[in-house]
């Protein structure tokens, strides 16, 4: 077998990247219309359904009705940087979701994975790189507006999102101390087989503290609520997107749900075993189902708790962040280490 | 590439960075200048470290982070002081040693 | 025919140079910080052509998301008033400080096209990983690193000290 | 925006559908302005929640920013100071926009028939739907906002004024 013909590969990466593209919008869509409908329920209420069995085609007409909206530009706007910044948001929310594995590695097409467009050395850094890039879209955003409730919501933003970085990637630290490697395949692999013949041997079950630390932080993170101080309607209008209307608040909403993809994606890979599920070994074809599953209960979960929980107030944020966050993440981090020393079997570092 | 390349490159950045430090007088902008100074000499240190295929160079670049970055915090939490103090954020204005 | 790396190369650097000096020229701290944005990702782009990709993960993280946010914070705490002003109290700053840089950029290529560097060494396979480099760091670095550390923890309490002691004397602008 | 078909019977089908698309779009996706200023706001209030749900027309998003939204429920009486602040708000509105003018009072003053309130908000901004009553129960407001929906449906947002004048005189 010799090597295959590098258009081929070059093809079958960009397809890749295409059908992921295409399918995230499309979840992007339908969880626009799930939190309707989950929230009206939680509420009592019954939700869209005047469009298409049971409102199934609501995104699609909230989709035209912005697409055919009028396009604007505030006066006194710093243009270049009101355009660019939700297409900075979109494109980086997209790119974070490029290293996450989403099936079997096995399952290859001319030598190149199918089930994950790219796979660095860095693996989980690069996730938190885009991420850090993230926070330009709705810092600039913020700022080129020229509205003092925008600017207000940027700062808030800029400084939530720096605060709940350094948790989340404490917390995950745990995970790859455990693993001994940041390649996020190497992680899932890791977490094959089971305790004690029945309990699936994922990370959450080894590291329950630092789940529910990454839990919080990626609710942080992502902006919602409780921690949806940046847009928050009662203080600051809209918050970072106040001036924006259209497709550009579209290109804003479509980032802020790709990113919480993205985030159910990390922690589903990091700590609830990737695509693992019954019946993958046998037909990998059922690894992105599981993943697909296993993304769905986050989502399901985010949208509970902000049908539950009410806003945190902004200093209860920044001490949530700094007081609770940072030392619980710091202890995870002392704790497991001593048990990867005392205990090299646990962790697979080298 | 040779690495010639690279360090002429990193000549250049570091030479606009210097140009910013002397002409600008806004300090957030002589901030950022100073940066590009610094990510000029670390971009020659990955150069270097890849001509003798040794990571020693990069190890050298992750301590400079860490030293931009303390001195990042240190040196904005001084200019937001200043800012607090004078009201401005021009260096030609801050030219008494008193508050 | 340039091959991929060299094209990659050519538009990274010219990138970098451009948005550098678009940095040191705008008018409004803002439009600088996003001009040092650009420079900070193609020196990263040039750091992975140079095998060095857990550094150029690490430029993102640390100079990007870290460093580069708290500058535009404290750009947007002081908003209007971070300008200049319109005089300059220095005479003749900007011709000497053209004129000083272009000397040390003259000297710095004399001195590189002066040096024989010999041939590049062809790297590890590993080079760059995040393997590769931790084991340099923590082999040969031990006692650095631990300083480093110190040094972190110094500039975490000169921040805390600075920021505290405005808080007593006038509690009128905490945020 | 306006599109001349020149009497082309393809051109005129096509353009048609998509006016139907983009209709039936804009009816569907209608997300409101909180805009309450008095006791109607309460019955505003009440067709969101449980009971009547205008979730169901898919016009729950109430947005905070006029910048988002669509339609301004005016609910309530309008004052003379509020009078330029409506204004103000419904001009950052983008087009298109719709205005309902819930309860008498912004319909045309109510009882309130003196000098401090604006006898109809139809005085400073185009109104589309007049919800009748004081104040009027969520019900009624919903059937205005299905009166709203049935005049976006009949919309040519891909025409001119011209041209509509000249199907019209044909």
């Amino acid at each position: 077998m010799g090597s295959p013909p590098i258009l081929a590969v070059l093809a079958v990466i960009v397809a890749k990247a295409l059908v992921v593209i295409v399918v995230l919008l499309t979840a992007f869509a339908y969880m626009t219309w799930l939190e309707r409908r989950l929230i009206s329920r939680f509420q009592v209420r019954i939700g869209p359904n005047r469009v298409g069995p049971f409102g199934l085609m609501q995104p699609l007409a909230d989709g035209i009705k912005l697409f055919f909206k009028e396009d604007f530009v505030p006066a006194g706007a710093d243009k270049v940087l009101y355009y660019l910044a939700p297409g900075l948001a979109m494109v980086t929310a997209f790119t974070a979701f490029a290293v996450i594995p989403f099936g079997p590695p096995d399952v290859q097409l001319f030598g190149v994975p199918l089930f994950q467009i790219s796979n660095p050395n860095a693996g989980i850094l690069f996730v938190l790189a885009v991420t850090s890039i993230g926070i330009y879209g709705i810092i600039l955003g913020g700022w080129s507006s020229n509205s003092k409730y925008s600017l207000l919501g940027a700062l808030r933003s800029s400084a939530q999102l720096i605060s709940y970085e350094l948790g989340v990637g404490l917390a995950i630290v745990g995970v790859v101390l455990l693993a001994g490697t940041l390649q996020l395949p190497e992680i899932v692999k890791e977490q094959s087989g089971f305790f004690f013949g029945f309990l699936p041997r994922w990370n959450i079950f080894v590291q329950p503290l630092g789940f529910l630390l990454l839990l919080i932080g990626a609710t942080a993170e992502t902006n919602r609520p409780p921690f949806d101080l940046p847009e928050s309607e009662q203080e600051l209008v809209a918050g970072f997107h106040t001036e924006y209307g259209g497709m550009k608040f579209a290109a804003f909403f479509v980032a802020e749900y790709v990113n919480v993809i993205t985030a159910s994606g990390v922690a589903t890979t990091l700590f609830l075993g990737g695509w693992q599920g019954p019946f993958v070994d046998q037909f990998p074809i059922l690894g992105p189902l599981w993943f697909v599953v296993k993304i769905f209960a986050f989502a399901f979960f985010f949208i509970w708790i902000r049908a539950t929980l009410p806003r945190i107030r902004y200093d209860q944020l920044m001490d949530v962040g700094w007081k609770l966050l940072v030392p619980l993440a710091l202890l995870n981090l002392a704790i497991t280490s001593v048990i990867v020393l005392i205990w090299p079997s646990l962790g697979g570092g080298s | 590439m040779p690495i010639e390349n690279y360090l002429i490159l990193s000549g250049i950045l570091f030479s606009i960075g210097a140009l910013g430090v002397l002409m600008r007088r806004n300090a957030l902008i002589i901030f950022m200048s100073i940066e590009l100074m610094l990510n000029a000499v670390n971009l020659s240190f990955i150069g270097f470290a890849r001509q003798l295929g040794d990571p020693t160079g990069q190890v050298i670049v992750f301590f400079v982070l860490v030293v931009a970055a303390a001195e990042v915090v240190v040196g904005l939490a001084i200019i937001v002081n200043i800012f607090r103090a004078k009201d401005t954020v021009d260096i030609d204005d801050i030219d008494v040693l008193r508050g | 025919m340039p091959t991929l790396n060299q094209i990659i190369f050519w538009f990274f650097a010219f990138t970098a140079v451009a948005s550098g000096i678009v940095m040191i020229t705008r008018q409004k701290p803002m439009q600088s910080a996003i001009a040092f944005l650009v420079t900070l990702l193609s020196l990263a782009g040039l750091y992975l052509l140079l095998d060095a990709q857990f550094v150029a993960i690490l430029q993102i993280i640390i100079y990007a998301g870290a460093i580069l946010v708290l500058i535009l914070f404290v750009i947007m705490l002081l908003h209007s008033h971070s300008g200049e002003g319109s005089t300059s109290k220095v005479p003749l700053q900007r011709p000497v400080a053209i004129l000083l840089s272009l000397i040390l950029f003259g000297g710095s290529i004399y001195l590189f096209a002066s040096t024989d560097f010999g041939v590049a060494s062809t790297p590890p396979s590993d080079m760059g990983t995040a393997q590769n480099v931790g084991h340099t760091l923590f082999d040969k670095f031990i006692l650095p690193f631990e300083v480093a550390s110190i040094l972190l923890l110094t500039g975490l309490i000169g921040a805390v000290v600075l920021a505290k002691r405005e808080r007593e004397d006038s509690s009128n602008d905490a945020h | 925006m306006g599109m001349n078909t020149n009497g082309n019977p393809v051109l005129t089908t096509t353009v048609e559908a998509f006016e139907k698309l983009i209709n039936w779009g804009r009816a569907n996706a209608v997300w409101p302005f909180q805009f309450g200023l008095a006791c109607c706001a309460i019955e505003m209030m009440a067709t969101a929640s449980a009971r009547f749900d205008l979730a169901r027309f898919g016009a729950e998003m109430m947005r905070a920013s006029p910048r988002q939204s669509d339609l301004m429920i005016v609910a309530g009486r309008v004052s003379q100071k509020m009078g330029p602040v409506l204004r103000y708000l419904y001009d950052q509105m983008l087009e298109p926009k719709w205005v309902i003018a819930m309860g008498d009072c912004s319909s045309c003053g109510g009882v309130y028939n003196n000098y401090a309130v604006i006898q109809g908000v139809d005085k400073i901004v185009p109104v589309d739907v007049y919800v009748a009553g004081c104040p009027p129960s969520p019900d009624n407001l919903l059937y205005g906002f299905m009166k709203l929906q049935e005049k976006i449906a009949k919309d040519h947002p891909l025409r001119s004024q011209k041209v509509l004048k000249e199907l019209k005189t044909l």
